[in-house]
Order: structure tokens, then C-alpha cells, then sequence
């Protein structure tokens, strides 16, 4: 059975999810469970518990937090962020918790391809010669393949 | 009649053509004006797990070129409607964070001041055109045909940067629609829950799983279809339908269209104008039993 | 010593924040006050017109409302004052709760008591890291006790910039402000969790403490600088013996006030003798605040009312018949009985119960207005039914709860079929004569009822315990004389009771043979 | 000082409100008692009695019915029902008030005003969510007051059948800083575990469950009522996320059990819903300028003869507001004698 101990506990993590964008209310949290009873996630697999999640940041659990598998189960459907009886914002408290996670240094393959694969073309997809005919053969308007602006926009941002 | 910034998004115009067809079909019916953008992109969703100050930039890069082009943006897919629409919003809100965005957009000769207004095309529907001119455009009696809807979350959620628009927790707007094309809405269990597609890069397992509770309950409630509005659903419910039966070892054959491809079939427009061809689930049966033929 | 001469003056008792509190607000309305302070500690902020006597001790009191002969024992003399009214204004004392197995004060373990003085003291604040606030955890912790434990955890997030966990089993904020206070708690980086199974070490360098954190569902093991115990308010060790010197009652904590909404805010069974604040029951700043104003309040009204109604004999009192047995003193709730050489009914104490006459074995004693004036009156006025095989029921209503009912009812309600009653100012008054008397008249009286107040609901207290034990008695009585025990019966009831009422007296009376 | 001249506005006729007439009465003043129902006792007087085998539960509901006898018998007291305020306005020293009563318009100048004008119930429709009006057998506990006063029995208002399964939801529209109500409201913890103590008694057959965040201490016989409460009512520390119809019109809710999401299921469910400002406020607000606390209830302003009482300045007990209510009487009079 699992125990959490004191060199676990990092003071300033709540601290610090509270500094980004979208974790700003996680302290007015009263764990009442409205969110995770209402969770469509939850219901199909039990390892996503988004009381469980707060309470685990609240307490300073970073590590356990940063590099669990759980935090990027949230479809973000905001079914619990638009019951919240305390206006947590639980889905934007889930990507904020999943920006520190990457910036950190977790994330998962999936996701770091789909952020390449946009800064590359300015599309998720981009469209090949293949999509050209089919649209064409569709009868719909041609689209450019990439949009090479969204580079740009991204790299003179980092810069 | 108003013009529209017609946004497609990524998913649509390479996966989904046969949303985008039938939604252009609908729309010519209906005389809606909807103009190509050419250089929209990403509308930054995808990108707000690892940097949502970056997805919310390609979002206001979107907003600006529909300003620029002077018209409110209509979309397609709902995770494009709620990503713009948040970030809109947040221009619109959020002095300091519009100063931001233009101070980046700048990089690139764009700016814009958070007036472009977001609406998916289902709203646009509604307030824009209304139900009477659509129920006006039916040809074909759909005879009550029985229809569950899945609306999705980003449709709907969340609610504060859809002012005026429909209850998340009893929502209406795609049932009034139907109603007005003759078609039945069929009320069954779980009909909020949401389709898992954005789990499916994490964790397929919980994905499918939360896929497959929804088309036990469309099932089990005797709809001879489920209707979507945005392409990730449809991933979610047709593109993978097959797979939760082998998964499960069950079977659904739940033919699954968008929303204009049933509001089509109403209009008498073709099968092939509205890409019910393309959909994974054979429609052939569906539309037959409507048309009273078989192609 | 003798009674008889009005003095306005109000003995206040207590000599912390609450005696002050009340002798300022009395003083404030011109009211002369004598403060008997326990302690003697001075206080420089003495509010002006306020008589304040130092480690003083109330040794015995006799008298009414107005007055009040009371004796005072300070700085080793003995002595006598006259006071119009007494109010008990005792702070609550404040007791840490039980602390786990093993754990002990001490360093790193303090009462919040002792923990404010070492935090917020003039030693000024050690500096802390991490600060657990153990609360306990039978949920048995009021909206008092957790004003101050949030107020201190508050306190030492913002002066010590500590981080704090509490640990409780229900968050108390049912009083205005606190839900407020709660949230400061929590936007400043407090967390409070609902734990299970509490264990504490302690290790020289820190305190360690193990809980099972039911949202987690997993054991936790904190560390921190202090645990510190939060306390409950208790009652003032004071206030049992003050409560015998003035006859008055307690409720089961030992607060000056029976469990009795009729009593709240300041009110005891004795007319002119007050309690507020934590003499009262566990307060809150707010609860404080209001009973002393109210109770000031209360103080005018009762002046008022001495100097501008008349206050005539309630007791009728018959010599002869008097065994000098001391009944009538020991029954009554309201200390309204002043023993001389004989019984002395003290009409501005008195509040018409009329249980000392029910009790007096002699029937010595009368309430005025009541046997002669209207219960004969409607036993005589009584006619047979004329309608077949209806049945005929008198009952002896307490005026506050059935009475109202049954007077609020239209006269061809159901619950009103065949039935007469009489209205008494509490069912403590009906002698066992009195329902002899009526179940002696077969052809008349069918069933007899006696409608009492819930009890603890009661206006003189065990009014409606003597009520139901009478009605037993005579129960048992009929049994033995082979009579039907069911044509007697006992319901109490409150004035918005009115459907359960009604089906009790029609079960009553479809039970009549 | 000629008191009878002293006329005093006391808007409302709830138990406050008759607490505040009363007591100005018998220190001589001339209240005016405005009330905008036909009756007075507010809401208050719609309430059960909560005793259980003859024992009072202590909920002071009765109280109401103990005022308004005193009321009935109290002379000094210019009471007028069915009267609305058209508008007060400042005049000279005191206000002037414009009173539309079931005799035409009265104009009244007053020294001080009381505003007894009560709380409103939290309106369960506001958060869709919850299901009340969407999903049959979800009533709030202000229904079950008035069915209990009413019928003496608890029936499923969809086929007046007896529930064998029970629920109580606590904090609805309480405690909650999305509504924009940062207090607890009080009164809650104590009226649903009293009527299901009642419940429990007269349908012993019946499961009680109760779904909460804390239990509140209420009333002195809460050490003694608390050890045992478990035995009579299954207590859930969780709230639930979702309220959806099932067969038989059975109310079903989600519900986090620590390693799951469990589906419950109850033939009535009971929205504990809390107190919330009276519409009213506002208008008063406005013509009188009085401070607004910071849980969103009026607060007195004693300088210019404006004072609150009872549940208009925040949720609080009947007890309670009584005891608010005494303490206003003292600082009105003071004001009215000029004193501070």
C-alpha cells in the first residue's frame, strides 16, 4: 500500500500551478466530488480522478503529478469545469498542469508530434498531392498544403 | 444575407471531406455565403496541451485574417469553434492579453482587435438562416425518421464563451433542427457524454471504451442513426466503430452522419454532393429506407 | 436581609471580554452596573459607570426581578448588594481536545492557547515552515471553536508565512463571516483535509504526523515545525456552581441555559437572571454580539414592565392547609418561592405554571384565575351529546401549543368533534383531582386528554414531564380499580403541529369504547 | 419623549420582523408592520413541526406561531398586510415612505426603518445540472417543509407513492462561490436531518442516504443527536455530479466512491437549498442606501436610522434571527432616543 512521505512534498507546487494560466482558482477547492462523479473518463477508466489530482497538487505531490500517465487522460469535455460549485476551472487547471509537465520534461510522444507536426506545416494534416485529387475529385476549392506563416509566427514568438 | 470566413480547421478538409460537402451543399441551399480563407491554419487546439500560449496564438492569427477580411468566422469542427471562440473571447476581455497577441502577430504583418465573432455552423443555422427557412427548403419527408444526437462538448462547453447560446446540461439547438427537417430525436442515457476523441493520442484503451458506453445506448434506444456536428466525434464513432466491435466483440452498424448530411438527404440533394459515400458505417441501407430507393 | 425595594442596578458576573461587552452596552442605555469579576486582573479600559468588583465571588442570592438581594465575597470580606437583574457573562473555557496515542504536549505540541502566545507573543514569531492545526475529529467541533481555529490559522499564514494544514473531521462555518474566513484560509496556501486513523511523532527537529487522506485514499505522512491542538469552548468551571446559587438550569454541556429554544438568546427559567454568550452556549463573535445587545433589550423590557404594569397575586395561599413541607419551593422551575416562615410567591418571578399548587400535598395553593374561574366553569357547563354514539372528550390544553391549535381550528373541524377543553398556562398545572374529578362523570365525559408541549419545548421546564407522569399514574390507578385506563391520554403537541395532533386525538378517541 | 409620535417602519412580517414590532411595542413605540403577503409569519410559518416521539428537535419553528399570538394581543402595533412599499425617500431627518396598501395610497414619514424583508430559497433551476424540473422526484427541502406541515407524511409527488429509498442533497446553491454566495447558509444541515430524523421515525422501513461536505453543529442537542445520526441516515461525504430520470421514475446520481463512479438510485431526492438575498433587497438597497455585506446581505447604517434584522442581513437559524432581531430592537430604540 502506497504512502505518501514528507521528501514527496514540495511547498510551492500549488504555488506554481496556481501561477499558470487556467490554475489560477485549484485553492478553492473544497473536494466535494461534484467533478470527478460527473467525469466521462473517470467512468471508463479509474485512474483518472481529477479530485485526486488537485488534492495531489494542493499537497505538493510534484513529481507524482508531472510524470503520472493520468494527467492527460482529461478529454476535456468541461463537464466538471462547468459544475464546479467553487468555479475551479478543472479542464484549464488539466492543460495548465500538462504545460508545466512538458516544460519539465514529460510528455507524451503523441502530443509532442502533434505541436511538430503544426509548427512544420500550420496544419495538423498537411494536404499531399493524395488530398489534392480527392478535394479536386469532391468538387471542393483547392487549399494550400502548409501554411508556412504558422512557422514563422511560432519561431519569431520563441525567439 | 451575411458573408462567412468558412473555417475548415485541419481534421475536415483531410479526413472529414464529406462534412465539408454536405455543410456546402446545406449552406447553397440556404444561400449562406461562405467564403475559403486560403491561409487559415491550425486553429492552435491541438497544440494546447504542450503551449497554450502558442495554440492560442494560431488562434488569434485565424481571428485576425477573418477581420482583415471583414467577416464573423463560421466552423465546422467543434474544437476549432471552442478554440477560436475562447481566444476571441479572451481578446476581447483581456486588454493586456490582446497587446500580447498583437505584439507577436506583428512578427508576421498581422494585428488584429478581437471583433471576429465565432460560430459553429449549426448556431449559424439557427440565428442566421432559422428554422422556418430551413423547414421551407425540405423536399424529401425524412417520416420521422429516428435520430440520436451526440452534441458534443466544445459545442457546447465551456458555456462562458458562448453567451446566449444553448444549455450545456439540456441542450436543444441540434433537436430543434432535426425537428424542423422532419426527423425524431431519440432521447437516450449518457447523451452528454462526450466521445473521448481528445484521449485517443493518450490512452486509445479509454478512448474506445467511453466511445463504445455511447453506442451501447444509441443502440440500445432504437435510433437509426447518430448525428454529429464535428469531425472528432465522427472519428471517434464511425472511423472507429468498427474497431469497438472487435474490441468488445459486439456489434452496432449505427450508421453515424453529420448534421448536414441528414439535413441534406431532407432537401433531396444527392448522395454523392452530400459524401454519404465516404462515411466508414454503409449509409447505403439508411438512405435507402429514406428515399424509398435503392442505389 | 429583606426584599422589597426596586433597584435597577444589574449584576453582571464575569470579568472577561463578555462582561465587558455587557456592562458597556448596559451602561450605554443609562443602566447602573455592578461587575463581579472573578479574577483580578484590572482592566484599563473599564467602561465609564460601570462598578467593577474585583475577585468577587456570588455566594447566595435570593429575590425576583427587581429585586434581587445578593451576596458578594471579595478581598476576604463578606458583604451584601441589591441588583434588579443578574446576567452570567462568564467566558467559555477553552479546552484542547484529546491529543492521538502517543503524542503529548510539549515543544512541538501546544494547546492554542499556549500556541498564540509563543507565535504571536512579544518574543515576536519564530520563523515556521509548516504548521498542522489538529481539530477533533467525533465532528462534535461548533462554529465557535472553529472561528478561532481559522482565525489563528489565518493568523499564522499571514504573520509567520507558514504553510498550514488543518486537520478536522467537518468544517464549521455555520455563523456569518466564517465561510469567508475558510476561503482566506485556503487562498493563502492552506489546506484542510477530513483525515482518518491520526498518528503523531515527534522527532527533536519536527513533528511528524500520519493520517489516511480519504481523497486520496492513501496514507500521508507530514512533517512540521507544530502541531498545535485546537480547543473547544467549554463551559466556565464557574457556572455550576453559580447555576446552584441561582437556581437555574444547564443544559447537558453545563451552559447556563436549558436546552430550550423558548430560553434562546438570553434567557433562563429565572425572570430577571440572564445568560449570554458563553455563559449561554458555545458563541461565536456574532452570537456574542447579539445575545448582549438582546440581552440589554430584555433588561428595559423587564424594567418596563415592573414600573408600568400592576403585578397582582398569582398564588392564593391557605395556611391551614400549609405542612410547611417546602413542595412548592422545591417544584418551582421559575425560583418565584421565597421561604420564610412560610411560602412567599414572588409575583414578578412568578410565571402562572401553577405546578406548586398541582404538587402541594395539602392543596394549600391555588392559581389564581384558573381552577374556580375556568375549569369548574366548563365542567359544569358541560352537556350530554345529543348526537348518537358520538363521544364526548374534555381535555386540559397548554395554552402555548394545543390551545392554539385547537382555537385556531373552525369549530366543525374533525379534531374538534365532541370536544371541550380548557385552557391552562402550562399542563404542570392539572392536579390529579381535577382529571379524577372528570373521568368520575361516565355519562358525560367519555375520555379525558391531556395536550402538553413537546418535551424540551416546555416554558417552565418539567411542566410537561409532571403532565405525562400524572396521566400514567392514573393509569396505573384506573387499572387497579378495574376501570378502563384508555379513557385518560396523554399527547403532546406544539401550536404548528396541527395535522399530527389531529390524527392523535382521533386515534384517541376511535380507541374510546 | 412623546413616544407615540416616534413611528418606526418595519418592512416585513416574517419572525423578525413581528420579533422587532413586539419588542419596540413593549418599550412603548408605534411600529408599523408592512407585509406584503395576506398573512404574516413568513417563511417560517410554512414550517413543520420537527418533534419526534414528543421530543422537540429544536428547529423553533414554533416560535413563529408564539409571536404571532403576542401579535394578536398587541395593540401598539399599526399593522398592514398585503401592503407594498411604493418607495422611501429621504425627508428631513427620518424617511419618507410611500406604502400601497388594500386602502390606497399611504404616505408616512418615519424615523427609522427596520428591514425584516427575510431571505428568498434558492432556486434549484438555476444550476440545470441538478434536475430539478427536468427529472420528476427531485423536490427541494422547502417542499418537503410544506408537504410534512400540510399531509403529515412524505409521498413522491409522481404516484404519491411511499419512498422506500430517500435522499438528501446538502449545500445547494450554499457555500458555493460560482452563484456568488461565499456563506454557508445555516438553517440546512439542521431542517434536513431533523425532518429525516421524523421521516426515519414514521417510515423506519425507509433508507435515508444524505450527501454533504460538512455536517453543521446545529441547535444545543447537536452532541447529544450527532453519535447516533449514523444509525438512522447513511452519511456520503461526497457530492453528486450528475441528476438523471431511471425506470419508475427513480431519481439516479453519480457518485464518486473513492475508486469509482458509482450510480445510485432513489424513489425522492431532497435538494437541501439555502438561503439567498430577498429580491426585494435591492429596491431598499437603493432607496435607502445601506451597506451590503460582504456575503451579499444588507448591513445596518444606525446613523441614518436604517437597520436590518433577521435573515435580510445574512442566512441565519429561526433562533437566530430572533435573537438578531431583540438585538435591533435595543439599537432602534437607542437610535430613537438619540442615543448611540
Amino acid at each position: 500500500m502506497s504512502q505518501i512521505n514528507p521528501d514527496e512534498v514540495f511547498d510551492d507546487f500549488a504555488e506554481m500551478v496556481a501561477a499558470e494560466p487556467g490554475g489560477e482558482g485549484i485553492r478553492s477547492c473544497y473536494a466535494c466530488g461534484t467533478c470527478s462523479a460527473g467525469c466521462p473518463v473517470r467512468r471508463v477508466n479509474s485512474a483518472y480522478n481529477p479530485r485526486r489530482i488537485i488534492r495531489m497538487i494542493l499537497l505538493g505531490l510534484k513529481d507524482r503529478v508531472l510524470a503520472s500517465d493520468f494527467i492527460w487522460l482529461c478529454s476535456s469535455c468541461y463537464t466538471c469545469q462547468e459544475r464546479c460549485p467553487q468555479g475551479v476551472r478543472i479542464t484549464d487547471l488539466m492543460t495548465a498542469v500538462r504545460n508545466i509537465a512538458v516544460r519539465e520534461g514529460f510528455s507524451p510522444s503523441g502530443v509532442a508530434m502533434q505541436a511538430d507536426l503544426i509548427r512544420r506545416h500550420g496544419r495538423l494534416y498537411p494536404l499531399d498531392d493524395f488530398d489534392h485529387k480527392k478535394r479536386e475529385k469532391a468538387g471542393l476549392p483547392p487549399l494550400p498544403s502548409e501554411i508556412e506563416e504558422v512557422a514563422r509566427l511560432l519561431e519569431t514568438r520563441e525567439k | 444575407m451575411n458573408r462567412y470566413a468558412f473555417f475548415l480547421g485541419c481534421t475536415i478538409p483531410a479526413r472529414s471531406r464529406n462534412y465539408e460537402m454536405s455543410a456546402r451543399a446545406v449552406a447553397k441551399r440556404l444561400g449562406l455565403e461562405i467564403v475559403d480563407i486560403a491561409d487559415f491554419g491550425c486553429c492552435g487546439f491541438p497544440m494546447k496541451a504542450t503551449d497554450q500560449a502558442a495554440a492560442g496564438l494560431l488562434a488569434a492569427r485565424n481571428l485576425a485574417l477573418a477581420e482583415a477580411a471583414g467577416m464573423d468566422i463560421c466552423t465546422l469542427c467543434s474544437a476549432c469553434t471552442s478554440m477560436l471562440s475562447e481566444e476571441a473571447h479572451r481578446l476581447a476581455h483581456d486588454a493586456g492579453h490582446l497587446a500580447e497577441a498583437n505584439r507577436h502577430l506583428a512578427g508576421i504583418g498581422r494585428s488584429c482587435s478581437g471583433t471576429a465573432r465565432v460560430r459553429h455552423f449549426a448556431r449559424v443555422l439557427i440565428e442566421d438562416v432559422g428554422l422556418d427557412r430551413i423547414r421551407e427548403s425540405i423536399t424529401v419527408d425524412l417520416k420521422g425518421l429516428p435520430v440520436a444526437i451526440h452534441y458534443g462538448c466544445h459545442y457546447l462547453k465551456p458555456s462562458e464563451i458562448y453567451p446566449g447560446w444553448d444549455d450545456p446540461e439540456a441542450p436543444k439547438s441540434i433537436e430543434r433542427i432535426l425537428e424542423a427537417i422532419g426527423a425524431r430525436p431519440v432521447a437516450y442515457a449518457g447523451e452528454k457524454d462526450c466521445c473521448g476523441g481528445a484521449v485517443l493520442v493518450a490512452d486509445e484503451d479509454t478512448a474506445l471504451g467511453m466511445a463504445k458506453g455511447k453506442l451501447d445506448h444509441v443502440k440500445a434506444a432504437g435510433a437509426k442513426t447518430l448525428c454529429v456536428v464535428c469531425p472528432f466525434c465522427s472519428v471517434m464513432y464511425d472511423d472507429n466503430q468498427k474497431s469497438i466491435e472487435n474490441k468488445f466483440e459486439t456489434r452496432y452498424q449505427i450508421p453515424v452522419l453529420f448534421l448536414p448530411q441528414i439535413m441534406g438527404l431532407a432537401m433531396g440533394v444527392d448522395r454523392k454532393e452530400l459524401g454519404l459515400n465516404m462515411n466508414v458505417v454503409k449509409t447505403k441501407q439508411l438512405t435507402g429506407e429514406i428515399l424509398g430507393q435503392d442505389e | 436581609m429583606k426584599l422589597g425595594e426596586y433597584d435597577k442596578t444589574v449584576l453582571v458576573i464575569g470579568g472577561g471580554p463578555t462582561a465587558w461587552e455587557m456592562s458597556r452596552s448596559l451602561a450605554q442605555d443609562g443602566i447602573p452596573v455592578m461587575v463581579a469579576a472573578p479574577d483580578d486582573a484590572e482592566r484599563a479600559d473599564m467602561p465609564s459607570g460601570v462598578e467593577w468588583i474585583l475577585g468577587a465571588q456570588v455566594t447566595d442570592v435570593i429575590g425576583q426581578v427587581g429585586d434581587f438581594a445578593v451576596w458578594l465575597k471579595a478581598g476576604g470580606k463578606r458583604f451584601e448588594r441589591r441588583a434588579g437583574a443578574i446576567i452570567l457573562a462568564l467566558d467559555a473555557n477553552r479546552q484542547p481536545g484529546v491529543l492521538p496515542a502517543g503524542a503529548a504536549f510539549g515543544e512541538r505540541i501546544r494547546a492554542m492557547t499556549e500556541a498564540e502566545d509563543v507565535l504571536f507573543g512579544r518574543q515576536g514569531h519564530p520563523s515556521l515552515r509548516r504548521v498542522i492545526v489538529l481539530d477533533r475529529l467525533d465532528g462534535l467541533s461548533t462554529a465557535a471553536s472553529h472561528e478561532r481555529l481559522l482565525r489563528f490559522a489565518v493568523r499564522v499564514q499571514e504573520e509567520c508565512n507558514a504553510t498550514v494544514y488543518v486537520l478536522t473531521s467537518q468544517v464549521k462555518v455555520a455563523s456569518i463571516g466564517l465561510e469567508i474566513l475558510y476561503g482566506r484560509l485556503r487562498d493563502g496556501g492552506g489546506l484542510v483535509v477530513k483525515p482518518d486513523a491520526v498518528q503523531v511523532e515527534t522527532g527533536d527537529d519536527a513533528v511528524r504526523i500520519r493520517f489516511r487522506d480519504t481523497v486520496l485514499d492513501e496514507d500521508v505522512v507530514l512533517e512540521a515545525d507544530m502541531l498545535v491542538a485546537a480547543e473547544d469552548e467549554a463551559p466556565s468551571p464557574e457556572l455550576e456552581r453559580l447555576a446552584g446559587v441561582l437556581r437555574i438550569e444547564r443544559d447537558k454541556q453545563g451552559f447556563l441555559q436549558a436546552d430550550n429554544v423558548l430560553r434562546r438568546p438570553c434567557l433562563t427559567n429565572r425572570r430577571g437572571v440572564l445568560s449570554v454568550g458563553s455563559s449561554a452556549a458555545p458563541s461565536t463573535q456574532w452570537d456574542t454580539e447579539q445575545g448582549v445587545t438582546a440581552a440589554t433589550a430584555e433588561i428595559r423590557e423587564l424594567y418596563r414592565w415592573i414600573e408600568e404594569e400592576d403585578h397582582p397575586d398569582t398564588i392564593l395561599y391557605n395556611r391551614d392547609f400549609c405542612a410547611f413541607c417546602l413542595t412548592c419551593f422545591r417544584v418551582c422551575p421559575h425560583g418565584a418561592i421565597h421561604f420564610t416562615d412560610r411560602p412567599n410567591f414572588l409575583p414578578l418571578a412568578c410565571q402562572r405554571c401553577g405546578l406548586c399548587a398541582a404538587a402541594c400535598p395539602g392543596e394549600a395553593l391555588e392559581l389564581v384565575g384558573y381552577e374556580k374561574e375556568t375549569f369548574f366553569k366548563t365542567l359544569s357547563s358541560l352537556k350530554p351529546l345529543d348526537v348518537e354514539g358520538s363521544k364526548r372528550i374534555v381535555a386540559i390544553a397548554c395554552t402555548k401549543s394545543a390551545g392554539r391549535v385547537l382555537n385556531a381550528a373552525p369549530a366543525d373541524a374533525e379534531i374538534r368533534k365532541g370536544l371541550a377543553w380548557v385552557e391552562v398556562q402550562c399542563a404542570g398545572t392539572i392536579r390529579t383531582t381535577s382529571l379524577l374529578r372528570l373521568l368520575a362523570r361516565p355519562g358525560l365525559v367519555d375520555g379525558v386528554l391531556v395536550l402538553a408541549c413537546h418535551n424540551g419545548n416546555c416554558r417552565s421546564g418539567t411542566g410537561t414531564v409532571v403532565a405525562k407522569n400524572l396521566v400514567e399514574s392514573i393509569k396505573v390507578l384506573l387499572r387497579a380499580i378495574g376501570a378502563d385506563p384508555g379513557r385518560i391520554g396523554y399527547i403532546s403537541t406544539a401550536a404548528n403541529d396541527e395535522v399530527e395532533l389531529a390524527r392523535q386525538i382521533t386515534a384517541f378517541r376511535d380507541g374510546l369504547r | 419623549m412623546d413616544r407615540t409620535s416616534e413611528d418606526v417602519l418595519v418592512i416585513g412580517g416574517g419572525i423578525a420582523g413581528l420579533t422587532v414590532a413586539l419588542g419596540l411595542a413593549k418599550e412603548g413605540w408605534r411600529p408599523w408592520l408592512i407585509e406584503k403577503e395576506d398573512r404574516l409569519g413568513g417563511h417560517a410559518a410554512a414550517y413543520v413541526c420537527k418533534a419526534v416521539e414528543g421530543e422537540c428537535q429544536r428547529c423553533g419553528a414554533c416560535l413563529v406561531d408564539l409571536a404571532l399570538k403576542e401579535h394578536a394581543s398587541e395593540a401598539r402595533i399599526k399593522t398592514l398586510v398585503n401592503a407594498a412599499i411604493e418607495r422611501i425617500t429621504p425627508s428631513g431627518s427620518g424617511h419618507l415612505a410611500a406604502l400601497e396598501t388594500p386602502d390606497g395610497l399611504v404616505e408616512q414619514p418615519f424615523r427609522a426603518v427596520v428591514l425584516c424583508h427575510g431571505f428568498t430559497p434558492f432556486d434549484p433551476r438555476s444550476r440545470t445540472n441538478l434536475g430539478y424540473g427536468r427529472v420528476p422526484n427531485i423536490m427541494t427541502g422547502h417542499e418537503l417543509e410544506a408537504m410534512l406541515k400540510v399531509t403529515g407524511r412524505v409521498l413522491r409527488p409522481s404516484d404519491g407513492a411511499v419512498p422506500r429509498q430517500m435522499a438528501f442533497v446538502q449545500c445547494v446553491g450554499s457555500r458555493n462561490a460560482r452563484l456568488g454566495h461565499p456563506y454557508c447558509s445555516q438553517v440546512c444541515c439542521g431542517y434536513a436531518l431533523r425532518m429525516a430524523r421524523q421521516i426515519k421515525n414514521r417510515l423506519p422501513e425507509t433508507d435515508l442516504t444524505c450527501f454533504y461536505m460538512d455536517i453543521q453543529t446545529y441547535g444545543k442537542d447537536f452532541p447529544d443527536v450527532w453519535p447516533g445520526l449514523g444509525g438512522e441516515i447513511r452519511f456520503v461525504r461526497e457530492i453528486p455530479g450528475d441528476y438523471f430520470s431511471l425506470e419508475g421514475d427513480r431519481v439516479g446520481v453519480l457518485v464518486e466512491t473513492g475508486d469509482a463512479v458509482e450510480e445510485l438510485s432513489f424513489d425522492l431526492l431532497v435538494l437541501s437549498v439555502g438561503m439567498a438575498p430577498s429580491p426585494d433587497q435591492d429596491r431598499f438597497c437603493e432607496w435607502l442606501n445601506a451597506p451590503v455585506g460582504a456575503e451579499g446581505f444588507l448591513r445596518s447604517d444606525p446613523d441614518s436610522g436604517v437597520f436590518v434584522a433577521g435573515s435580510a442581513a445574512g442566512p441565519m437559524s429561526i433562533v437566530d434571527s430572533i435573537a438578531h432581531a431583540r438585538a435591533a430592537v435595543r439599537d432602534v430604540a437607542g437610535f430613537l432616543e438619540g442615543r448611540k
